[in-house]
This record gives C-alpha cells, sequence and structure tokens, in this order.
C-alpha cells in the first residue's frame, strides 16, 4: 500500500455525508484508537453493566410475558451502544448507521411477528411430548431422545 | 367497513338452497362458506381480467403504431414523467387492494371461527393414511372415508403422527396444514348430503407434501342426512363386533387388509413390506433372517421372546419397530389404538387362509359361508 | 464541450485495439484463477445455463410422468434405483425446484448478468471486491457439486423447501449435503450482494450520481440488500436443520418441545425476499431492454428505481402470506395479508411505467424486445394472480394447489427467467462480440412464449379445480389439463434448444458485434464489443442515460453511435427531431 | 513472479484489479464492507438467539425447560467472559499503540489480544466438558442442544477471527502497520469487537434461559 505521510483529516469530515469518498485527500485514516475519548468508552461500559444488571433483576421480578420483551429490549439497546461506540459506528458513515438501524428493525420485527405468532397458537400445542409423535421418532430415528417424557 | 362489506355481500348471494355448480374455474361449492370464497375469487379475477387486458391491450397498441424502422430518426417527444398519473396508479391499486383484503378477510373470518355447537370428529394423520374417530367410538379411515352429518357444523380436530400433513376438501373450499405436536381444528357444513354413493361423494387430499404415499393419501367425503348418519355411525362402532367368531377373518379380514395393501401383497411381489404370501410357512420354517442379524426361529417358539408365531404377527402390528424383515426398512406406523384383539385375529386369520382369498384379498366365491 | 469534441463520436476507441478480456491472456489458470469481473460473470453465466439444462430435464421428466394418473415412466427408473416409484417423483420435482431455485435462478441475474455488465455499465474498472467475487463463484461451483454429491448419496426427496419434521426424517440419503449446498450458496450470494453495495456505493466514476445510475444498477443494489440482509437467516436456519437431522434432535422436533411452524417462519423470512432476489434484477433488466429497444426515455424513472427499493424493503414483512393454512394462528395471518397488498403497488407502478414508455416510442421487434415484452404480459399474469393467493379465504383453497405453482412460474419462470434470457440476448453482442441470428431468435421465442403459457397457464384451472400440487398420481378428471400442460412444456424446451443452437452457432459464424447494435445510452455501450481488460481506456463521459435523441444509426459503424452533434442543446435552433 | 506463486496471489493477469483510485477510497469501501458482513453475521446471530427465545417460551409443562437433573449454565463461562472482553480492551489498545506510532507496543498488544482469544476457547472448551461430564449432551434435552449449538456457533466464529488475527500480529511484527497504514487491523478489530457484542448477549440469554 503506497501513500503520501499527511496529517489525518479530522473524523468530522468523516461523517459529514459527502457523496464521494473521493473528496478526502488520499491515505488511511486512523479511525480506531485514541480517537474515541477514553471516558466514552468507560461511561459505555458502565452503561453496559447497569443494562445487564437490570436485565438480571427483571428475570428475579415476576411479571410474567413482559419479561421477554425487556430482556430482547435491553439486548437490543446493548449491542446498539456496542455498534455505536466500540465499533465506532458513532463516527462512522451515516450510510452505515442506517443500515446499521435498518437490519435491527428488520430484526425486531421478524422477532415481534413470530412471538406474537406463537402466543397465539400456543394452546393448540399439545402438552407433554405428544405420545403419537414419540412412537414414530423413536422407529425413524432409534437414538432420539424421547423416552424421558412418555407418559 | 366490516359491516358494509357484510350488508353488501348478504345482498349479492342469495340464500343457497342447492350446491354452487361449477364453474370455469371453481369445482362445485357445497359448503356454507364456498359460495363466499368464489365471489371473492371471481372478485379478484375480474379485476385481473380488466387490468391484463388494459396492459397488454395498450402494448399491443403502442406497439403496433410505434414500430420504428432502421435508418429513421428517432421521435422525442414522449414524455418522461408524469406526477399525477404515477399518483393515480398508485392509489387506484391501493383501493383496489385494501377492497380485495377485507372480501378475503370476512371470507377467512368465517373459516377460520367454527360456531359453538360442532359435530367433533377426532382426526389422526400420518403416513399415509387418515383415520377419524367419532364422538361413539366408531373408527374410519381414507379408504372408507369420512362420513360426516349434512347441515350441522362438523369440527375435525387434527393430529398428526409424524410429518406434516394438510387435509383439504376442494368441494368445501376448507384446507388446514395438521402441524406434529399440535391439535389443529377445520370446520365446515355441508347442508346438502350426498349419500353412501362414492361418485357423489366429494374429493379430499393431502394438501402438504408428505413423501412416498402422499398422492394417494386422499378419499372420500360422504355427508349424510341426520338419521342416516346416526345409523351410520352406529353400525361402523360395532361392525367387527356383529360378525359371527367362525366367519371373522372371512368377512372383516379383506376389509382390514385394504389399510395393508399399500404396503403389504399376496402375490408375493414386494411392496413396501413382505409379502404375506407363504407368511406362516416362512415362520414356522424359521429361517427367515431379521436386519439384526436374528432369524424366526430364534424368537418364536416356546421360552423364546414370542410362544407363537400368532404373538409374532400381533406384536409386529403393534410395535412393528422391533424386527425388521431383511431387505426391508422400518416404514410401518404403529396400529396401536386402532387394532383390538378381534381386529388382530381377524387380519390373522387371513394370513392363515390365503387361499380364500385372492391376490386383492377379496373372498374368492365358494368359500364364503361354511 | 467543445464543437471538436462534440463530432468525434464516442465509440472511437472501438479501432484503437484488438484486446478484449477474451483474448488478453489463454489457458485455464487464465480463467480458473482471473480477479476479471467479466470472466467470473462468464463463468457464472456458464454455471448457471448448465444447471439450467439439468433442471429443465427435470422438469421435462416431470411432466411427462404427469401425462397419465398412475406411473407414466418412473416405472424403469424405480425398478433401475430399486426404489418406489412415488419416491422417484418425489425426488425428480424436488431435484427441478432445488436446482432452478438455488443455482439457477437466484445467481443468473444478478451474479451472472449482474457481475459482467455492473461494473461497465457504471463506468468502473471492477468490483470492489475481485477477489471476494471469485470466491463466491467458487462457492457456487462447490454449492452444485454438494447437489451431484447428494445425488450420489442417494437424491433427496424433501422438496425445496426442506419443510421440518420431513426433512429431518426422510429416509432419503442425500439430504445432508444438499441442505449444506444451499447453505453455500447462500453465502455465495451474501458476497455477491456485498460486493455490489460497495462498488455501487464507492466506484461511481464522477459525474455518475445515484439518479444517472441505469435502472439495472438500481435493482440490483436493491437486490443486494436484500442478499445480504435475509440470506443469514436462511443459512442459520439450514444449519440447524443439518444438526437438527444429524443428532435426531433439535429446536424444529415437536417431541421436545420444539416447533416446526418455527421452521417454516425462518425458511420463508429469508425466501420471501428470496422471491424478490428473483423478481427485481429482472425487473431491472426489463427497464433497459423497453426503454433501449423503444429508443425512448423511460417514463418515470424516479418512481422505478424507488419502487425497486420499496419492492426490497417490503419484502421483508409479508412471509407469511406462505403460510396461511400452516398453522399460523389467525391474527397473524389477517397482519400478513393485509401487508402483502403493499407489494403489489410498486409492482403494479413500474408494469405502468413500462407500459407508457413505449407510447411514442420508436420500437424495434428485436429478439432481446419480444423477450422484454413477453415479461410484461406473462409478469402482469404472474403478478395478478398473486392478488388471489394474498387475498385470505381464497388462498385458504388455493394454497398448496397447482395454482400456486402457475403464479409462481409465471413470476419466476416467465418473468425472472424470461427477463434473464432476455437480457442475455441484449448483452449476447457485448459480451462474445458476435451476433446471433434475429429470424432465428424470433421463431424461438414464439415457441417459448407460446410454449410457456400452454404448459403454465392450464395450471392455474387445475390448481382452482383443487389438484393439490406435488402429485405423482392423481384423479382421471385432472387429466386433459395435465396433457395439455406436458404438450406446451415440450413446445417451450423445443424453444429453448433452438434457443442454445443459434447462440453456441454464432460464437462461430455469428457476424462481429458493433459497440452499440441496439442504440443504448448506458456506458456497457459506450465501450467496444467485447470490453476490453480495463473496461475504459478513458473515463467514460457520463450522460442521461435514457436520452436516446443523441442517437443515431451510422452505416460506417454498422451499429448505433452516440452523436453529441445531434444535441440540441448545442445547436443553434433546437427543434426535436421528429420520426415520423 | 512464479507461476504458482502468480496462481496463489491471483494475479495471473498481472494486476489484482484494484478498482480505487487511492488507498483512502479502498479503505473506505473496505470498511463499509467489513460493515456489511458484520450485520450479516449480525443477523445469523439475532435469528439463532430469536429461535431459542421461542422454544424457550414453549417449554413443556411437566419437567419445565432446563431437565431437573441437569445443571445451569457452567461457571467458566463467567471467567472466558471476561477473558473475552479483555481481548477486545486489549486490541483496542494496539489500534491505538500503532495509531500513536508506537509499533512495539501495538506488535505487543496484538500478541495479547491473541493470547487471550485462544484462552477463552480453551475455556469454552473447559465448558463443555463441565456440561459433558455432568451428563448433558446435544441430544438429551433442547436445554443441552441450545448450550453445545450456540456456544458452538460462537467459537466457530471467535476462531475464525483467531486466523485473520494470527496474520495480523505477523504482519505487525514485520513492521506492515504505521500510523497511516492499518486496515488489516481495523477490519479484524471490527471483527472481534462485534464477537466479543455476540458474546455478551449470548452469554446472558444462555444464562436467564437456563433458571
Amino acid at each position: 500500500m503506497s501513500h503520501e505521510p499527511h496529517s489525518p483529516p479530522p473524523i468530522e469530515a468523516a461523517a459529514g455525508g459527502h457523496a464521494h469518498a473521493a473528496v478526502h485527500p488520499a491515505g488511511d485514516q486512523p479511525l480506531v484508537g485514541h480517537l474515541v475519548p477514553m471516558t466514552t468508552l468507560v461511561v459505555t461500559a458502565c452503561a453496559l453493566l447497569v443494562l445487564t444488571c437490570i436485565t438480571v433483576a427483571v428475570r428475579y421480578m415476576d411479571i410474567g410475558e413482559f419479561n421477554i420483551y425487556i430482556a430482547l429490549g435491553i439486548a437490543v439497546i446493548k449491542a446498539s451502544l456496542v455498534a455505536l461506540f466500540f465499533m465506532h459506528l458513532r463516527w462512522d458513515r451515516p450510510f452505515n448507521m442506517i443500515v446499521f438501524f435498518g437490519c435491527v428493525l428488520f430484526v425486531v420485527l421478524m422477532m415481534g411477528f413470530c412471538l406474537m405468532d406463537t402466543s397465539q397458537y400456543r394452546h393448540e400445542q399439545i402438552n407433554g411430548n405428544p405420545p403419537l409423535v414419540a412412537e414414530t421418532l423413536l422407529q425413524n430415528a432409534p437414538n432420539a431422545p424421547v423416552g424421558r417424557f412418555d407418559q | 367497513m366490516i359491516q358494509m362489506i357484510n350488508t353488501l355481500s348478504t345482498a349479492l348471494l342469495a340464500a343457497q338452497d342447492a350446491v354452487t355448480p361449477a364453474t370455469f374455474w371453481m369445482p362445485e361449492g357445497a359448503s356454507t362458506v364456498s359460495a363466499d370464497v368464489d365471489w371473492a375469487f371471481m372478485f379478484v379475477t375480474w379485476v385481473s381480467y380488466f387490468f391484463f387486458a388494459l396492459i397488454v391491450g395498450l402494448m399491443i397498441v403502442f406497439v403496433i403504431r410505434y414500430r420504428h424502422r432502421k435508418g429513421e430518426r428517432f421521435r422525442t417527444d414522449g414524455m418522461t414523467h408524469h406526477g399525477p398519473l404515477e399518483a393515480l396508479w398508485i392509489i387506484i391499486p391501493l383501493l383496489i387492494s385494501i377492497a380485495i383484503f377485507f372480501f378475503g378477510f370476512k371470507g377467512y373470518l368465517d373459516l377460520a371461527q367454527p360456531p359453538k355447537n360442532t359435530f367433533d370428529i377426532e382426526v389422526v394423520a400420518k403416513k399415509w393414511q387418515w383415520s377419524f374417530t367419532y364422538p361413539n367410538g366408531a373408527i374410519s379411515t381414507n379408504m372408507d372415508g369420512l362420513f360426516v352429518p349434512a347441515g350441522k357444523p362438523v369440527r375435525l380436530i387434527m393430529r398428526s403422527y409424524d410429518v406434516l400433513h394438510a387435509f383439504f376438501v376442494p368441494n368445501f373450499r376448507v384446507k388446514r396444514d395438521v402441524v406434529p405436536g399440535r391439535r389443529v381444528a377445520l370446520w365446515f357444513q355441508c347442508d346438502f348430503p350426498t349419500g353412501e354413493d362414492a361418485s357423489k361423494a366429494y374429493n379430499f387430499f393431502c394438501a402438504e407434501y408428505c413423501g412416498t404415499g402422499h398422492s394417494n393419501m386422499g378419499g372420500k367425503v360422504y355427508v349424510l342426512g341426520e338419521t342416516e348418519f346416526a345409523e351410520w355411525m352406529a353400525k361402523q362402532a360395532n361392525w367387527i363386533e356383529d360378525i359371527p367368531d367362525d366367519q371373522l377373518y372371512q368377512i372383516a379380514g379383506p376389509k382390514l387388509y385394504a389399510q395393508c395393501s399399500q404396503c403389504h401383497t399376496l402375490d408375493g411381489s414386494t411392496g413396501q413390506g413382505p409379502s404375506w404370501k407363504g407368511i406362516m410357512d416362512r415362520i414356522s420354517a424359521g429361517t427367515g433372517k431379521f436386519t439384526n442379524g436374528q432369524s424366526y426361529a430364534d424368537i418364536i417358539g416356546p421360552g423364546k421372546v414370542y410362544e407363537t408365531p400368532e404373538d409374532y404377527i400381533r406384536d409386529s402390528i403393534l410395535n412393528p419397530g422391533r424386527y425388521i424383515v431383511q431387505t426391508f426398512t422400518n416404514v410401518m406406523p404403529t396400529f396401536k389404538g386402532q387394532m383390538n384383539e378381534r381386529k388382530i385375529d381377524a387380519v390373522i386369520g387371513l394370513m392363515k387362509h390365503l387361499d380364500q382369498f385372492d391376490s386383492k384379498g377379496k373372498l374368492l366365491s365358494g368359500t364364503a359361508a361354511k | 464541450m467543445t464543437t471538436l469534441e462534440a463530432h468525434k463520436p464516442e465509440t472511437l476507441d472501438i479501432h484503437a485495439s484488438s484486446d478484449n478480456y477474451l483474448t488478453h491472456s489463454k489457458g485455464f489458470i487464465s480463467w480458473a484463477c482471473t480477479l476479471d469481473h467479466k470472466r467470473i460473470g462468464v463463468m457464472y453465466l456458464v454455471g448457471v445455463l448448465g444447471a439450467f439444462f439439468v433442471g429443465g430435464i427435470f422438469a421435462i421428466l416431470v411432466r411427462t410422468e404427469l401425462l397419465a394418473p398412475g406411473p407414466t415412466i418412473v416405472g424403469p427408473f424405480a425398478k433401475w434405483m430399486g426404489m418406489d416409484p412415488a419416491d422417484v417423483y418425489n425426488q425428480w420435482f424436488t431435484l427441478h425446484g432445488a436446482i432452478m431455485v438455488f443455482l439457477v435462478i437466484i445467481p443468473s441475474i444478478p451474479a451472472a448478468l449482474g457481475n459482467f455488465i455492473l461494473p461497465v455499465m457504471l463506468g468502473a474498472k471492477d468490483v470492489a471486491f475481485p477477489k471476494l467475487n471469485l470466491f463466491s463463484f467458487y462457492l457456487w461451483v462447490i454449492g452444485a457439486l454438494m447437489a451431484v454429491l447428494s445425488l450420489l448419496m442417494g437424491g433427496f426427496d424433501t422438496g425445496w423447501t426442506f419443510y421440518t419434521p420431513y426433512s429431518t426424517t426422510s429416509p432419503a440419503g442425500g439430504v445432508i449435503p444438499i441442505v449444506a449446498g444451499a447453505f453455500i450458496l447462500g453465502f455465495s450470494s451474501i458476497f455477491t450482494g456485498m460486493n455490489f453495495i460497495v462498488t455501487i456505493h464507492k466506484l461511481r466514476p464522477p459525474g455518475m450520481t445515484w439518479f444517472k445510475m441505469p435502472l439495472f444498477l438500481w435493482a440490483i443494489y436493491s437486490t443486494a440488500i436484500i442478499q445480504v440482509l435475509a440470506t443469514p437467516v436462511l443459512a442459520i436456519t439450514l444449519l440447524l436443520l443439518i444438526i437438527e437431522r444429524t443428532v435426531n434432535i433439535g429446536i424444529f422436533n415437536p417431541s421436545m418441545g420444539g416447533d416446526p411452524v418455527l421452521y417454516q417462519h425462518f425458511f420463508w423470512f429469508y425466501s420471501h425476499p428470496a422471491v424478490y432476489i428473483m423478481i427485481v434484477p429482472a425487473m431491472g433488466i426489463v427497464s433497459e431492454l423497453i426503454s433501449v429497444h423503444s429508443h425512448r426515455h423511460i417514463f418515470g424513472y424516479r418512481f422505478i428505481a424507488f419502487s425497486s427499493v420499496a419492492i426490497a424493503m417490503f419484502s421483508f414483512i409479508v412471509w407469511g402470506h406462505h403460510m396461511f393454512t400452516s398453522g399460523q394462528s389467525a391474527l397473524m395471518n389477517t397482519i400478513f395479508s393485509a401487508i402483502s397488498f403493499s407489494v403489489g403497488i410498486p409492482s403494479a407502478v413500474k408494469v405502468f411505467n413500462w407500459t407508457i414508455t413505449l407510447y411514442k416510442g420508436n420500437i424495434s421487434l428485436n429478439t432481446p424486445m419480444l423477450y422484454g415484452l413477453a415479461f410484461l404480459f406473462l409478469f402482469t399474469i404472474g403478478g395478478l394472480t398473486g392478488l388471489h393467493l394474498a387475498t385470505l379465504s381464497v388462498d385458504v383453497h388455493l394454497h398448496d394447489t397447482y395454482f400456486v405453482v402457475a403464479h409462481f412460474h409465471y413470476v419466476m419462470m416467465g418473468s425472472a427467467l424470461i427477463a434473464m434470457i432476455g437480457g442475455l440476448h441484449h448483452w449476447w453482442p457485448k459480451i462474445t462480440g458476435r451476433m446471433y441470428n434475429e429470424n432465428w431468435g424470433r421463431f424461438a421465442w414464439v415457441l417459448v412464449f407460446v410454449g410457456f403459457n400452454v404448459t403454465f397457464f392450464t395450471q392455474f384451472m387445475l390448481g382452482s379445480q383443487g389438484m393439490p400440487r406435488r402429485y405423482y398420481d392423481y384423479l382421471p378428471e385432472f387429466q386433459t389439463y395435465h396433457v395439455i400442460s406436458t404438450v406446451g412444456s415440450y413446445i417451450m424446451s423445443v424453444g429453448f434448444f433452438i434457443t442454445a443452437g443459434y447462440l453456441l452457432a454464432s460464437l462461430v459464424n455469428g457476424k462481429r458485434a458493433p459497440a452499440n447494435p441496439w442504440g443504448g445510452r448506458s456506458l456497457e455501450w459506450q465501450c467496444p464489443s467485447p470490453p476490453p481488460h480495463d473496461n475504459f481506456k478513458t473515463p467514460p463521459r457520463v450522460g442521461d442515460c435514457y436520452d436516446f435523441s443523441i442517437v443515431r444509426w451510422s452505416d460506417e459503424e454498422n451499429g448505433y453511435v452516440v452523436d453529441r452533434s445531434l444535441d440540441p442543446s448545442l445547436r443553434e435552433n433546437p427543434t426535436p427531431a421528429k420520426g415520423h | 513472479m512464479g507461476r504458482l506463486s502468480r496462481i496463489l496471489h491471483l494475479e495471473w493477469d498481472g494486476d489484482t484489479r484494484d478498482a480505487f483510485s487511492d488507498s483512502h477510497a479502498r479503505f473506505q469501501a473496505g470498511r463499509m464492507g467489513m460493515w456489511l458482513f458484520l450485520i450479516t453475521l449480525g443477523i445469523l446471530f439475532a435469528s439463532t438467539i430469536f429461535a431459542f427465545v421461542v422454544v424457550r417460551l414453549q417449554p413443556d409443562p411437566a419437567t419445565g425447560w432446563r431437565p431437573t437433573d441437569e445443571p445451569g449454565i457452567p461457571g467458566i463461562l463467567l471467567i472466558s467472559t471476561a477473558v473475552l472482553l479483555a481481548s477486545s480492551w486489549t486490541l483496542t489498545r494496539a489500534s491505538a499503540a500503532i495509531v500513536g506510532d508506537q509499533r512495539r507496543q501495538g506488535r505487543q498488544w496484538i500478541e495479547r489480544s491473541l493470547i487471550l482469544g485462544s484462552l477463552f476457547l480453551v475455556l469454552q472448551a473447559v465448558g463443555w466438558i463441565d456440561m459433558w461430564r455432568a451428563g448433558v449432551y446435544i441430544d438429551s434435552s433442547l436445554y443441552g442442544w441450545t448450550f453445545y449449538v450456540l456456544t458452538g456457533l460462537h467459537a466457530v466464529h471467535v476462531l475464525g477471527g483467531l486466523i485473520p488475527m494470527g496474520v495480523v500480529a505477523a504482519r505487525a511484527r514485520r513492521g506492515t502497520y504505521s500510523r497511516l497504514s492499518h486496515s488489516g487491523l481495523t477490519y479484524c478489530s471490527m471483527y472481534w469487537h462485534f464477537l466479543a457484542g455476540v458474546w455478551i448477549v449470548l452469554y446472558l440469554t444462555l444464562w436467564l434461559g437456563s433458571m
């Protein structure tokens, strides 16, 4: 890789939303490292820890169905924090941010729809190991561990 | 909105007093929901006719009118965009879509919500057979057909034994996948009896791909009048008990064999399972091998796994996976719960007296009734 | 802009050198190790067309078997392979579906034509990551080899959807290799998509703004987004399926508290967008075909461009309409039905815009244009019958019948593959440097078009009358339609064989292709046919790629040239050129 | 260049078909490609975790989710979590050192990350052995299945990250990276931070799910 030495352009310019990379002078920008202030990293790490504690606390509080949604919500927030600060998405091009949150949205939609669906048909599910299924499984897959649920 | 559509479609649909006849698109419609589904189908179809004619018509006209010949200068007076026109063909399809959605939704509400007072039939699907258990304990399979009372909402409570299956009656416009591990319900109501005439009865199919026998996993739906149905159900529940003991295998044997005939032949040719021809001789000779290396002689006999050949056959019907005859694979489902002792006796009787039956399992004339 | 420059036809450097990407270097290794997107595109094209041939053979076998109820031609095969006749048929239709979906239609337009055309159309030297590009091609090859391996290990009969629990318990021996193959093909698709997104973002030359891009690039871009976002879900689903089949337990297995419907959610979360991976690039091709061959500015450029993106977005939230009868709850059925109609709107916008593009055009009925018009015809049918299937109560009746089979063949074959063949004809002179025989092309088109409609239109009636899909045996009352359909498939395959014949013949004795045989305006027509190793010697001049007013026929080029002296803004009294 | 070397370097045609005008543009494109790749992997992990959540929410009422005779998530995973986070941290230090033109420290930090990353895998293996010894097998229950599959999937990705990190370490040893040119290190650390983030979510899900 060849490059002429020059001072790296300020980070803000990189995130400025220009249509073209070519507006910047040649050369790699040091995007990783000392540019994120240590305090920011420490604060983010603390936030992650606090969120983890909240998840655990919620787990011990019995609030039924909402548990899972709160836990998933916190997981999304944590993933976003990691991406934004540890992975420098916060200072990256806006397109990457759009893509990232677009994906989060799709994943949330997918999960939301599937969870809505499974909770709707849960009453149809046969409790315990459906005996007929167990028998077939024993035949088709002799090593399948179905015995324990047999009533 | 739903109210409006309700009134609209009630006005459009005259009360039904006969099955709707088959059309170019749809087969005869015989259930209480079929007319509604057909109406929605035809509505969408007419919308499709219109837009198809519009687009293809314009396309043909333009292609003829604006043909280009080599060397001519290009005309450039065509417009490149037109906001209101674009808006128009966003809004019109949108409105039509909303209307279609509501017609479909309304029909689906009927399909998805069974009325309160349904007549329930327990259905079990397995590779590649349906069995129907009626409230009085009567059982029929897809070989016999499904029998339902006319004029009553019927609910099928379905379970699957192995993989996904789907119960589909085209004439009733109903379909539902049977998911293993779940109890799923499907309901319909047919007001017009067909009687026990197979040519008038409706077809049902397995619509979810389930392997080898998928395309033959269907049968007939017979719709009977109320009293006829009650009689049929009573007869069906007790048919095996009503047969005198000395004729048990002769009468019940062929009927039961129909369930086995997909895999076990009587003429010696190989099917999914071993042929029954000479089965008792093979067992008494004791030489036939199993996949685990043992032979008949190793497991049948006093003090062995099975005291008698009959014990072995009984267990093969109830626990088919235990011993697999060599060169065959473990595909037979268990008949536990479907075959009582009397039925098993009848099957064993058939095996012992194969000379009295033809290769299709029909009793040869002259041997009937001693 | 000087007058001197304006009078210089832009295709001048066609004569500059006889060096092109085909002759640049020679030998097997120079192809196998190439990083040139054009060569990779050609290799994809050969592979995809080969797979299309194999998949087509299975299609013909399936159709022939259905000539009559009961076993028709499966008997000898069943005896030979020691299988039940029904299983032979089940393997055929599964192979047909799996090969056509995973090996043919998904990679056909983006990976084969896209790889060749995208950088040239964009005015770039190559894609952003050439090594990754070659790597995805080899992933495709490995995926194809896995399909062969699965055949050697006993085939598979699960249907291309691999629904659990059938796929986890099916006795066929080749299920794991083919599922692993589909997994690998998924990654091939992901890497291609990533490459294209970055290429379009980072390698547009000066002047090539987003709204100067040809619509094919918008379509490829939208497709790439779907490939990157949806394919991982399929990958993980297939991986879990393989583990489940190996250890006999897993999250899709109901006997241990797993859920087979969850498999369907996961599968269709990918596979519905995958339908758009197939159709959106086809729409991109058709936008090119129709505007170039009617030499007329595309109507409503921005609406077509945005509708590609809109389709890509909507495609993620409508997967549930594959599951209306599959045990999905009534609530979700209703929600998915409502959202599903939303995909119809951008599709309708495109169809109307293409139709209006013909209005006041200069239409040349070249073979590519005929395929473009066939697309318009067939996609209209395929799209409108989609309305039936999105309508809840109607879909309950039609689901898993031949109506669905007909619908998705109209969309996936009648639209995606027909557009791909149209695109192949359109860019054939560019790829090979040879012209094929137009008359044979038109004749084969007639056979394909007629044969297609005969084959698949009958299946709409079959389906609505109640014939379920994936049946090798059927009730006698369905036979008439099945026979017509089979005859149609024979007509169509004759058409395809003729196509293969004249295209191959053109390689031997075809006329040399000019740089611009159709009068196109986008950048790929401004470099020689076939393009040189580096695509453009000098950075190309980007203009409005749908402005045909400055394109004229040139006898000495025996093709069209972009003649800037025709630009009205350069002349003193600009009068629009009239054709009639 | 020898024939074989030309093949191995995919430079048969004599060029690498680099379409970028300068290294900065190439680096920007590389970062974007890396982001897209991570998004792909993120969706892959998110769907796996989500599949876990769905089956976890419909346990068998008779036996519950975790069979009573099977232990919870092994405690050693807590240590491995700390080790993975530490390796993420050392990689951050490595980038900082390289950017600050302290190549020697940079090299050392990269090597430390490599060691910590390998240690993580060892600890994961110990966790698996713990579970195995306690009688939790991949086919004994969905609890065991999800444990092995989810941790295994992550471990495979960690393994896949150690290889490029080894290459980065070797390059750092050769002094390839400078203040202005260290794209390989950047891509590697993006991937590594991503894996650490995924592991935190994965570990918490497994742990909460086991209760």
